[in-house]
């Protein structure tokens, strides 16, 4: 065991030596080492919001040509911190009618949902918080903690905006869980177990290469569960002030905001994960501590995508955001699933008839995988054509508000 | 006293208080809420009893979705945050004699059955239970056609919830 | 895949795309007609592949690959389905699989696929054409796509689902159910625009006069079925069978034949039927209302081929008690109906207008030659020249359908008011639609046994010499004046058609039609050509031996003793040569300076032998007076007026009187007083009853379950106090 | 290790509450409530036999999932039926809900 090459385990074993040299039961130190994993994670993930918190809004700032948080640290790197101090120092308030004790389980639901995703994440080949055998179940059982949060949020808070921004949170949660559940079937499917580290550990080729739509329809569903922009109709501000955490002040908006950046985040990761091989890449048999920057080069790479979009996509209206779950993403990833079994069913059936070396396998199935979701796409093109929307009727030219005035002839030449 | 047993007597005395809560809550919402804390509940001794798959199903649906529509159907139900009187019936007292009597009845039969005190045998196999199930659900030996049954009860009622609860447009 | 799984698995494509078509596809045109030329395409590979395999198989004859399932139990033995791929069916098999793949594909064509909408087509009508404007603002009438298109295809696809399973059988009885499932298809096929009235009155003529050939059928099958017990080939044509046939006297001694004579008769009847010879040939005319392709498939290629290889498969029965080339009775009628018909056809031929009845007529004879070659015992003549004639005759007819619609495009364009169909409103086709005219060329040439490099003369040539060699002198004759007139008419129908000068506007506007029409047309000259190479007889002269004669051989081979092969005669040759060069050469001669509007020359030439034959003999006319007059006359004052009306209804009333006097009685002395009394004794108590426990129902579902949970608790007091008490 | 008949006792208790539940509750919805906690104390029932009785078969854990479905369904339905009526008569207990009675 070199402390080079895994810091982390060589200190859990040290750690879990001493103790048991202390006389204690192994049960025991086993307990104790999880409880320090996982405040080691949770001061983790919370640190790390510190961090995205800033670059997002940098990022933000950078798109809509602002120069963003630029005072405090250089670049502004510690901008997030006045703001933590002043949440800190902020009133609580509490709307008159409201549900104390809801009122206040709501926030903490909402951030532990997404902190409790954290457990099952494999950050490299030996750093596991645990590696649960129905952990994608997991995942999904600890997004619907989330839900009940936001929902016990708009209710509790006795003002009609959160409840709306709580029903719309609903409808658009639980809807949007029953197709991240069929996507991840699929790796499930191709990976032949529902351990996500067993399914990182079966990614010889990335789950994207061989099931490019499941990825993102997974994407795509986590983006709706983490309720940001373009899926940000719980807390549409200009419908619903703030959806429901309107009436949420101090440390309590605070755990909201942190918990909306982290689920960012932490969608980010599972998306690397399950579908970018997690931490796998070159050298990590030798260094397993190699993992961790992988895991997180490709977490952050994701995590950028889901930052522009945010930043640069307009927000759906509600009856768009369920038609296209329902009608579109659900039936797709049906098909998509049904498809995939059939597919690799198949595949096993024939391998022992192809004499195939046996290096190109995996590279055989991710081909013929890849060409089903071609195919489906193709297909789902094809289908989409056919219910195109009629072209609107043009009752009148849109007038500009205003126009630009004529610049003066000088300028032009 | 093992861990084991601490950890059940714990979680059955939470379970249990939760529930007579749900059933005695004058606010629907709460009852909802110590719902879901009797779900958790029910969700930890299926952890105890080795059955971790079930516990994270018991989770997914009961919480994720049986409860949330819980709550929902009571929002959608009833003026918010506005406490009703009595939510029991006059004949209260009848309905708790039949359920005592039915707790006695059943503990009566229990304790005079032979396997009523007997301990877990030694579970083999753990990682392969999961994928045993699985297959007992699709072979056509074991349980298939309940299994069929299951998905196509489930289908009529999406479809029946989806036709009952929708507005009819005249 | 074994063989006999791909002849399994033959028909079932265009079953599939049947049902896919009908079900599912049927808006959607393009998918239609992919589904169903595809499936065409499987089954035609599968039987590429069974038909090269067969090849490659030494004595296929006595080794055929076949496959056997049981059925239907009856009793305890097992009506066996099963396939059967011999010489024959691999031969059938071969021409069957390319003529129905390219009339698929030139149906894609014939129906206008690309075409747009026509603005006043109906369903169950030929398409009017569509007005569209070019770049110009010209307006132009173009043809219009088939408003049921989707619908022909499936129909086709049935048919070939049909003539597969009847290729592929190895029993009389799937034999009969691919035949009849051909016949409704002729029927939906032939009535396909069953908005005109000749199209509906030729399908119900074309459905009842097969029926009549298939009752005959169907009763010479059961006939076999009750004397074998099976009616799997393999089984009848064991030897003690054909033996034990031929020997016992038919059912009732009738006409004194033999029992094996009696079932071929009836056998062959529905051969009359189903290839329209004499006297039910009335049909094939008529049948061609329906669109080109469905003549060329039905009524020329497939369908009606079935008749003759279903009367070539029963050989064996037919020949059974034969002895030293002596016809048995049920090969001398096959030879006097077959000849007769060969020449009967051919004289109405030469008088006919319409280019496809002329080919109608042609096929007729054609068919007619091969059912008097099987008659004079000319197994392998009479099968080679099925094939030819399958070939050749699909060219022609598809042929044919191309001209029609090259010049309906010209009557499109022009405006004017002809038959499209009528040779006499055509000509000069030939620099107008090169391809259709070269390939319409090599058929006709093929039909009418244009020496050396066409099939036709091959197989025409070996049932001549057939029945030269084995001295059957009237029937050489009648065969041989058949191929005279049948080069004659041919001739004609080119000359008219594709020589000389356009007599009409419309022919001079005729335009080539699309790919997916010559395509086909091309593909089948080519076998025209072709496949009579492979049947030349041996000791021909020069050319003789240079192709070994592989038909002679392998289809030989499907007989239990291969038939030796005739020595060379020079007499059969010559008449062969004279005939069809005599023929062509007067046909051209005859019509080469037809002008627009004259008469038929012929028709000066015979005067009213010529209105004789042009009316058919006035067999339809014939047919009316004898058969469909008195049978109408019989049912409207027979059946209706004094059986039915007076017998049937009196004996009913009669019985209705009775039973009402009878309930009466039951009524006012049993039912009121007793049965009555009683209901209205248990209605009342139910109503007292009932009055004095609703005080029970309160409509609160939770006391109901308190009330039933009180119950349940008594039920499980004793249950707990006796059991557990003891 | 905890014996069978701590699972059962439970069990049993959970049931009667639930049962309690359903005979008592004026709202229709907390009915349905405990329906469900009849439903869970079933399901513990067939968990717990199954462990200790027959772990080698797999009886049990099917019906469980198949608990599991009832469950979900019966919550679907009736929640919608509920919403039926309350959108009707403006009521969601069940003693208002009385018209099929003499």
């Amino acid at each position: 065991m070199n402390f080079i090459s895994d810091p982390i385990t060589f200190i859990a074993n040290w750690l879990g030596n001493l103790l048991l040299s202390w006389g204690l039961s192994q049960t025991f130190v086993t307990v104790i080492l999880k409880f320090i994993g996982a405040g080691l994670v949770g001061t983790f993930g919370f640190a790390l919001v510190i961090f995205t918190i800033w670059l997002e809004r940098k990022l933000y700032g950078r798109i809509q040509d602002r120069l963003g948080p630029n005072r405090v640290g250089p670049w502004g790197i510690f901008q997030t911190f006045p703001d933590m101090i002043k949440i800190f120092t902020k009133e609580y308030i509490t709307p008159v009618g409201a549900d104390k004790v809801v009122y206040n389980l709501a926030p903490i639901l909402s951030v532990s949902a997404v902190l409790l995703t954290w457990a099952v994440i494999p950050f490299a080949p030996t750093i596991v918080g645990t590696e649960v055998n129905v952990g994608v179940l997991y995942l999904v059982a600890v997004g619907a903690i989330g839900a009940l949060g936001i929902i016990l949020a708009g209710w509790s808070s006795n003002n009609k905006y959160s409840l709306l921004g709580a029903f719309r949170a609903v409808a658009q949660v639980v809807s949007y869980e029953v197709p991240m559940v069929l996507a991840l079937l699929v790796p499930v499917l191709l990976g032949r177990s529902m351990g996500v580290n067993s399914l990182v550990n079966a990614q010889s080729v990335w789950f994207i290469v061989l099931s490019p739509i499941a990825a993102l329809i997974f994407f795509t569903s986590s983006m709706a569960e983490t309720g940001r922009a373009p899926f940000d109709l719980l807390e549409a501000e200009s419908e619903l002030v703030a959806g429901y955490q309107t009436e949420y002040s101090g440390l309590k908006f605070g755990m909201f905001y942190v918990g909306e950046f982290l689920h960012a985040f932490t969608i980010s990761a599972l998306t690397a994960t399950i579908f970018f091989g997690g931490w796998r890449g070159p050298w990590t048999e030798q260094v397993p501590i190699l993992g961790v920057a992988w895991f997180f080069i490709k977490t952050f790479i994701v995590y950028f995508v889901v930052v522009l979009i945010r930043i640069s996509m307009p927000r759906l209206r509600i009856d768009q955001m369920l038609n296209f779950n329902w009608k579109f993403l659900t039936p797709l990833a049906l098909v998509l699933l049904v498809l995939t079994a059939v597919l690799d069913k198949a595949f096993y059936l024939v391998l022992p008839s192809l004499n195939l070396l046996e290096a190109a396998i995996p590279w055989v199935r991710a081909g013929m995988h890849l060409l089903l979701n071609l195919f489906i796409v193709i297909i789902t093109v094809q289908l989409l054509k056919s219910y195109k929307i009629k072209s609107v009727q043009v009752v009148a030219k849109p007038k500009p508000i205003a126009v630009a005035p004529e610049p003066p002839a000088s300028v032009i030449s | 006293m093992t861990p084991e047993q601490i950890i059940f007597l714990i979680v059955a005395v939470v379970t249990l208080v939760a529930g007579v809560s749900v059933v005695t809550s004058r606010n629907l919402i709460h009852s909802a809420l110590w719902l879901i804390l009797a779900l958790f509940g029910v969700a930890v001794f299926y952890v105890l009893l080795e059955a971790g798959f079930f516990a994270v199903i018991q989770v997914i649906v009961y919480i994720g979705a049986i409860a949330i529509l819980f709550i929902f159907a009571s929002m959608l139900t009833r003026r918010v945050m506005q406490d009703t009187g009595h939510q029991s019936n006059k004949n209260w007292w009848l309905g708790a004699l039949i359920a005592f009597g039915l707790l006695v009845g059943i503990t009566l039969v229990l304790v005079n059955w032979q396997g009523f005190t007997s301990l877990a045998p030694v579970l083999a196999n753990q990682s392969e239970r999961l994928s045993q199930l699985g297959l007992a659900l699709v072979s056509p030996d074991l349980y298939v056609l309940p299994f069929e049954l299951a998905s196509v009860l489930l289908v009529a009622a999406m479809i029946g919830a989806i036709f009952v609860a929708g507005e009819k447009k005249q | 895949m074994s063989t006999e799984l791909i002849t399994w698995l033959l028909p079932l494509p265009p079953l599939l795309a049947f049902f896919m078509i009908v079900l599912l596809t049927n808006r959607y045109k393009a998918l239609s007609h992919s589904l169903a030329v595809g499936a065409a395409i499987l089954s035609w590979l599968g039987s590429m592949v069974v038909f090269f395999r067969a090849i490659a198989t030494e004595h296929l004859g006595t080794n055929p690959f076949a496959s056997v399932l049981n059925w239907l139990p009856t009793g305890d033995s097992w009506l066996q389905i099963g396939i059967r791929i011999d010489p024959l069916s691999a031969a059938t098999l071969f021409f069957v699989a390319w003529t129905v793949l390219m009339i698929f594909i030139y149906s894609v064509g014939y129906h206008n696929y690309g075409q747009p909408p026509g603005d006043h087509d109906k369903k169950g009508l030929q398409p009017h054409g569509a007005i569209v404007a070019d770049e110009h603002g010209h307006k132009h009438v173009v043809p219009s796509i088939e408003p049921m298109y989707s619908r022909f295809f499936a129909f086709i696809g049935l048919f070939a689902f049909g003539m597969y399973t009847l290729v592929v059988s190895d029993n009389l009885l799937t034999l009969f159910v691919g035949w009849e499932i051909m016949g409704l298809c002729s029927y939906l096929l032939i009535g396909f625009w069953y908005q005109k009235p000749t199209a509906r009155a030729a399908m119900i003529k074309a459905f009842m006069t097969t029926r009549v050939g298939d009752v005959f059928m169907l009763l010479g099958i059961a006939y076999l079925y009750t004397s074998v017990g099976s009616l799997s080939y393999s089984e009848i044509f064991k030897p003690e069978t054909l033996l034990r046939l031929s020997e016992t006297p038919a059912i009732g001694g009738f006409l004194g034949l033999s029992a094996a004579g009696l079932m071929g008769i009836l056998l062959f009847i529905g051969t009359i039927g189903k290839s329209a010879q004499w006297p039910l040939h009335v049909w094939l005319p008529d049948a061609m209302e329906g669109p080109t392709p469905v003549s060329a498939m039905i009524h020329a290629a497939t369908m009606v081929s079935a008749g003759v290889y279903m009367v070539i498969r029963m050989f064996p029965l037919l020949q059974a008690g034969s002895e030293h080339g002596l016809l048995t009775p049920a090969m001398t009628v096959m030879t006097i109906i077959g000849a007769f018909t060969a020449i009967f056809a051919a004289t109405i031929a030469v008088a006919q207008n319409d280019i496809k009845r002329v080919l109608a007529y042609s096929t007729i004879s054609q068919l007619g030659y091969m059912i008097a070659a099987l008659g004079i015992g000319a197994y392998v003549a009479a099968a080679f020249h099925l094939v030819t004639h399958a070939f050749f005759k699909a060219l022609l007819f598809l042929g044919s359908g191309s001209v029609i619609h090259g010049v309906e495009h010209g009557v499109l364009h022009t405006g004017e008011h002809v038959d499209p169909q009528d040779m006499f409103n055509m000509g000069g086709l030939r620099k107008k639609m090169p391809i259709t005219f070269w390939t319409f060329l090599i058929g006709g040439f093929a039909l009418s046994g244009f020496p050396l490099v066409t099939a036709g003369f091959w197989s025409k040539d070996e049932i001549l010499a057939d029945a030269f060699g084995h001295g059957h002198w009237v029937v050489f004759i009648v065969l041989a004046l058949a191929a005279l007139l049948t080069a004659f008419y041919t001739m004609r129908q080119i000359t008219l058609t594709f020589l000389g000068e356009p007599r009409t506007e419309s022919a001079h506007h005729a335009k080539e039609t699309p790919w997916t029409m010559t395509l086909p047309l091309i593909i089948l000259a080519i076998f025209a050509v072709a496949i009579g190479w492979a049947g030349i007889s041996e000791s021909f002269p020069v050319i003789g031996g240079i192709i070994p004669n592989i038909v002679h051989e392998f289809i030989g081979g499907t007989l239990a003793e291969v038939p030796e092969a005739l020595p060379f005669s020079i007499w059969p040759l010559i008449v062969s040569l004279v005939v069809a060069l005599g023929g062509l050469t007067l046909g051209w001669l005859v019509y080469r300076n037809q002008k627009a509007g004259a008469e038929d020359p012929l028709k000066i030439a015979l005067g009213p032998v010529h209105s004789l034959l042009k009316n058919k003999y006035y067999f339809d006319e014939i047919y009316d007076t004898i058969l469909v007059r008195p049978a109408y006359w019989l049912a409207d004052n027979f059946t209706n007026q004094i059986l039915d009306r007076g017998i049937i209804d009196g004996i009913l009333h009669f019985i209705a009187r009775v039973a009402s006097n009878v309930g009466t009685i039951f009524r006012n002395y049993f039912d009121k007083p007793v049965v009555n009394g009683f209901g209205d004794f248990v209605g009342e108590g139910v109503k007292k009853v009932g009055r004095n426990i609703k005080v029970f129902q309160t409509g609160r579902v939770q006391q109901y379950l308190v009330m039933a949970l009180v119950l349940a608790f008594g039920a499980m007091f004793y249950f707990v106090f006796t059991f557990f008490g003891q | 290790m905890i014996p069978l008949s701590w699972y059962l006792i439970f069990a049993a208790i959970l049931f009667c509450i639930g049962l309690y539940g359903v005979l008592v509750r004026k709202n229709a919805i907390a009915i349905l409530m405990g329906i469900e906690l009849m439903l869970n104390s079933v399901n513990i029932n067939l968990i717990a036999f199954w462990r200790y009785r027959s772990p080698d078969g797999i009886a049990g854990q099917a019906f469980a999932i198949i608990v599991f479905a009832v469950a979900a369904a019966e919550v679907a339905v009736g929640l919608a039926l509920i919403i039926s009526i309350y959108r009707r008569r403006s009521s969601v207990v069940a003693d208002d809900m009385n018209l099929m009675k003499w």
